[in-house]
């Protein structure tokens, strides 16, 4: 879906948009968090990417073209534009993969060499493979990963990478930015610790205000009995600051 | 005609005008900061504040229902000491009132809590969550029974320097008599209403969608029962109402205020719309103005029987 | 797999389904006719019945809420006498289990009234609506306490032929104290929750929606607390649990059974859409088969904490 | 608004259907009750006539042509076709009109005379005139009152209604067929009984469920503390079996 929001600048990869798919009536009452998928900067309009998943996004993807959408955002602490040197492995799984494919269109637009950028997209089936599209036209390295074997990869994306690590790509040299189901994540997070490789997470929640206010979206911390708010210190968290 | 007066007075305290946020929604103050002119604002009253720091509940903390949601935060809260130390420093600057809720567990806590924000003369009012379970009584909420109510209320005020304002739970069999308690034992002010016992459940996975099973129902869904207990209360007491549950805009402000509140507070509305409070405030301004309406106080309780 | 059971076992009688209407939004069942076949119906319970005819209140007697409506129509009914000369007639024939809604406004009412309905064997059972006012007590509704609500049920229990439930109102501070005392009045089964009190003003006439002021709020709106509720009655009493308040569809019959509902009652829903409850039914028998469930009894209660 | 609504044969003038405005979510949450307009022989299809009020009216006009809509009916009691011997008098206040013009339609058709029939429209200004555009083909006498003055008869129309009475039209051997807001129909109702004119009247009220079931709808019964559902009853009803 494309939203016009003169953006003067290009969003930060990992940021969100809280839209109110409601236009009549106060059901369904609460924002939905869409990841920002792409920016162009000819005319400052954004774009998400999403499935229809229950009312909301349901109600979303009847809106009529042109029709006025109450948006907030953008939202949220988004990925960091890494350190040239580093290698670097995207990771997206499903409706997971719109904030990665941002920071790797940004890593490029920075002038990292596409060669440093490995992307791998996972999905349980073949059905939504069209959500990988314009990863394909990134020109970086891109390998698919399908549960049941009817794409690319047999698998879970979180194997894949695993072979990737071992066959060559060396750990402590390299960054993942994984983005996905929540046990997907997990599974990253702990072949990221494997391999030492750093690990940057982007997590979903469900987010009431997003703005980090009412306390609903939180994410346990690593090691403590505290929590962060998905919404305000995320989406995006170093692997080791959270517990999935 | 000339600007009509929106200030309301509760418990001593003047406001500029009805408008205040509702006590979990609106943090304290900070988030709000860069969404809106805080000043405008009637006031603020602040997340509960407890004793000791609570870190609130496992996730997930909320789940949404037809035209309203659930909610079990666990009064996560940075505890009296950081609150007078961090967050009061914010508030100070604002221009607008503080109102400080205070959650207590049992008697001695909410004493404990009252003792530490006592001087501080940023604060304007109090507001007790009388809602929470009385974990060293039978358990059940301190707002459930006049008896119960009496006795925290009378307590808290015996060594408060500010007005108090206890805040009534609607999960009650009869909330006038709770009322009429809390007037008797001296609250200057009532605010109601909080959330309604809830509960979901999803049907495909079978899994409550709490993991605190249970939780407090807000939003326009409980508006009717948020207006039902507020006439009710504004024909048994005589202190003032701040009316609460299910406000999004001023026409809803309106039908608070016709119902008997003096003032109101936005809780829920704050998280689907950061803006609706000062949207509100000069809505409010242009209704009176239209009808020629000198000053809002004239809407307090002037419901119309049919 | 072979087709699931979806009977279910209310108070000695057995449904051939959890679904069932709930009084006053289904008549005498006569206007649903036309609409859908009622002998697929587990049940039908009739609109509440009275001592004598009530015309109910002058209208407006409905307005409509976020996701809900209020309600004040006055417990109009033809009264007992007419109801069983005129009425029973009809529903003798419906191949459906008839549950009669009874009402009163002091105890001789409930006795006058169940005596009244003694004998006649097209009914299946009595459900008692205690969410009255007591006028002849301390005007509140007798569901309010445990003690008013032990007494009219315990007295009702000696002299009904049939078996007996007990309507509950969400209005209560304790709603298991209640539950506990209709368990040990004798009480067959329990159906909640009845409609919340509730209320709406216009903002722009200032008139109050309802010609009776306040009314019952009803529909998706209260969804949570009847869940809620009935996930309370459920971990309190052994006696089987009729589930109500804003079921729409098959996903919520679900719900109120993951709950700990064995049967439930369609309210509002029948507005609608006249045909919900045998839309509910089928899609019911397609959500067990789906899943492999032989038997519907197998959903009560097994809600899943997380 | 038009409806394909695949009706074998001419509606009752009167009638109505009910409407659910909501497609998503459950809020608004009734339906809406619209009277039948006009009817369209060749197809089947049916008309509604209505203006934007409120939510439910609100959202209707923002259906996309072509949308699925979930409608009940006809419902309740309409028009009987009159006795053609009689003089007939049409009186549709604003969003009354449609009933009334069906009515008139609908008695052309029974072979009842032109000349037998007069239509008055009654508006409380200009804007809404368009609801009587159709009146105006019927070339039957018509005449229209606007409570400014804004357009024709200055005045209410139940004034105008007065002056034809008064003007020849012989009360006795007229039949009065009147819908529009409450305190119009219980002026028609006075003046009706003045002149000793036989008077029918499509009432308006709330109503939860159209069907007869909720109770919610229902209109005071002339003389007794008994009540008629306005949907089940009516919405028509002989002036003198209801107190306005
Ligand atoms: C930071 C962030 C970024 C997101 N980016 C995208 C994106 O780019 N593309 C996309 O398709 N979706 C994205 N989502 C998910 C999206 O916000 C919605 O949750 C999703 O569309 C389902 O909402 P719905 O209204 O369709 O379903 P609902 O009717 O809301 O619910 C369907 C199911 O999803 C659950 N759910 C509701 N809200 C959330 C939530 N926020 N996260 C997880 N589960 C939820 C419900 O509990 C329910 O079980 C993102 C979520 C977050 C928090
Ligand atoms: C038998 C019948 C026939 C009708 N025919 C037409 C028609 O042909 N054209 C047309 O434009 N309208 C018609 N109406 C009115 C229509 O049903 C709606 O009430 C109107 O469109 C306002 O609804 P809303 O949702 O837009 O406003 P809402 O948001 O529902 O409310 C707007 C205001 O209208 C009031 N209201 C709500 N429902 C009704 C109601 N049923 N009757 C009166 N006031 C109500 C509300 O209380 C509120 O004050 C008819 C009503 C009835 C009962
Ligand atoms: C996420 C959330 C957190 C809340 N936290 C508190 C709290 O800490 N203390 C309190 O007294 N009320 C709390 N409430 C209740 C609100 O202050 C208010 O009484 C209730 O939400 C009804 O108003 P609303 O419908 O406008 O939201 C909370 C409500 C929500 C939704
Ligand atoms: C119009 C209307 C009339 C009702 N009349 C009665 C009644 O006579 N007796 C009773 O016990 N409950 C009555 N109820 C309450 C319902 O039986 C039910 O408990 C309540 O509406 C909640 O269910 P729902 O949300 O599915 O409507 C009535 C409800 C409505 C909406
Ligand atoms: S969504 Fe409200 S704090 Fe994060
Ligand atoms: S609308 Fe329900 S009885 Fe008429």
């Amino acid at each position: 879906m494309r939203i016009e929001l003169p953006l003067k600048s290009f969003p930060k990869p990992g940021t969100f948009l809280h839209i109110k798919p409601t236009r009549e009536g106060s059901d369904p009452l609460l924002r939905r968090a869409f990841s920002i998928y792409d920016y162009h900067e000819a005319d400052g309009a954004v774009e998400v990417l999403y499935k229809v998943f229950g009312r909301g996004s349901y109600i979303l993807s009847r809106v009529p073209v042109g029709e006025k959408l109450d948006t907030l955002g953008p939202l949220g602490n988004g990925f960091e534009i890494p350190d040239p040197a580093r290698k670097l492995i995207m990771v997206g799984g499903g409706v997971g993969i719109p904030p990665v494919y941002l920071l790797a269109k940004c890593c490029l637009r920075e002038k990292i060499p596409a060669t440093q950028i490995t992307f791998l997209c996972g999905f349980s089936d073949r059905t939504d493979l069209v959500l990988s599209e314009r990863v394909a036209k990134l020109n970086v390295t891109t390998e698919i990963s399908t549960d049941d074997g009817s794409h690319g990869y047999h698998g879970y994306v979180s194997e894949l990478l695993r072979e990737k690590l071992a066959a060559g790509l060396a750990g402590d040299k390299t960054n993942i930015y994984a983005c996905g189901p929540e046990g997907m994540l997990a599974a990253v997070k702990r072949v990221a610790l494997e391999h030492k490789a750093t690990c940057y997470l982007s997590l979903e929640s469900i987010m009431p205000c997003g703005v980090g206010t009412c306390l609903g979206c939180v994410v346990k911390k690593a090691g403590e009995e505290r929590y962060h708010r998905v919404c305000r210190e995320g989406p995006v968290f170093d692997a080791n600051e959270v517990e999935l | 005609m000339s600007k009509p007066n929106l200030g309301v007075k509760i418990g001593g305290v003047e406001l500029k005008n009805p408008v205040t946020t509702a006590s979990g929604t609106f943090g304290y103050g900070e988030e709000f900061d860069e969404y809106i002119d805080l000043s405008l604002l009637g006031g603020i009253v602040t997340k509960s504040i407890t004793r000791h720091e609570r870190k609130g509940h496992p996730p997930p903390r909320t789940a949404e229902t037809a035209s309203g949601m659930l909610n079990a935060i666990g009064l996560a809260n940075v505890g009296v000491d950081a609150y007078v130390r961090d967050k009061l420093k914010f508030l100070r600057g604002l221009g607008t009132r503080i109102i400080v809720n205070v959650a207590g567990f049992d008697l001695e806590e909410y004493l404990y809590v009252i003792d530490k924000l006592n001087g501080h003369d940023e604060i304007d009012m109090i507001e007790l969550n009388i809602s929470c379970p009385n974990v060293s009584g039978d358990g059940m909420e301190f707002s459930a029974h006049p008896e119960t109510a009496f006795d925290v209320v009378s307590r808290v005020k015996k060594i408060c320097d500010f007005p108090l304002m206890p805040k009534l739970s609607p999960n009650v069999s009869d909330i006038r008599g709770v009322a009429k308690a809390c007037e008797e034992a001296g609250a200057d002010a009532l605010a109601l209403i909080n959330t309604l016992y809830g509960m979901a459940i999803d049907p495909f996975t079978w899994k409550v969608k709490l993991t605190n099973v249970t939780g407090g129902l807000s939003g326009p869904a409980i508006k009717p029962v948020g207006v039902a207990l507020v006439w009710r209360v504004f024909n048994t007491v005589k202190i003032p109402i701040v009316g609460i549950g299910g406000i999004m805009d001023y026409r809803d402000v309106v039908e608070y205020m016709l119902a008997g509140a003096t003032a109101v507070q936005f809780g829920t509305a704050n998280f689907i719309q950061p803006d609706c409070t000062v949207r509100a405030i000069s809505d409010l301004e242009h209704y009176l103005r239209e009808r020629n309406i000198s000053d809002i106080n004239e809407l307090i309780g002037k419901a119309i029987k049919i």
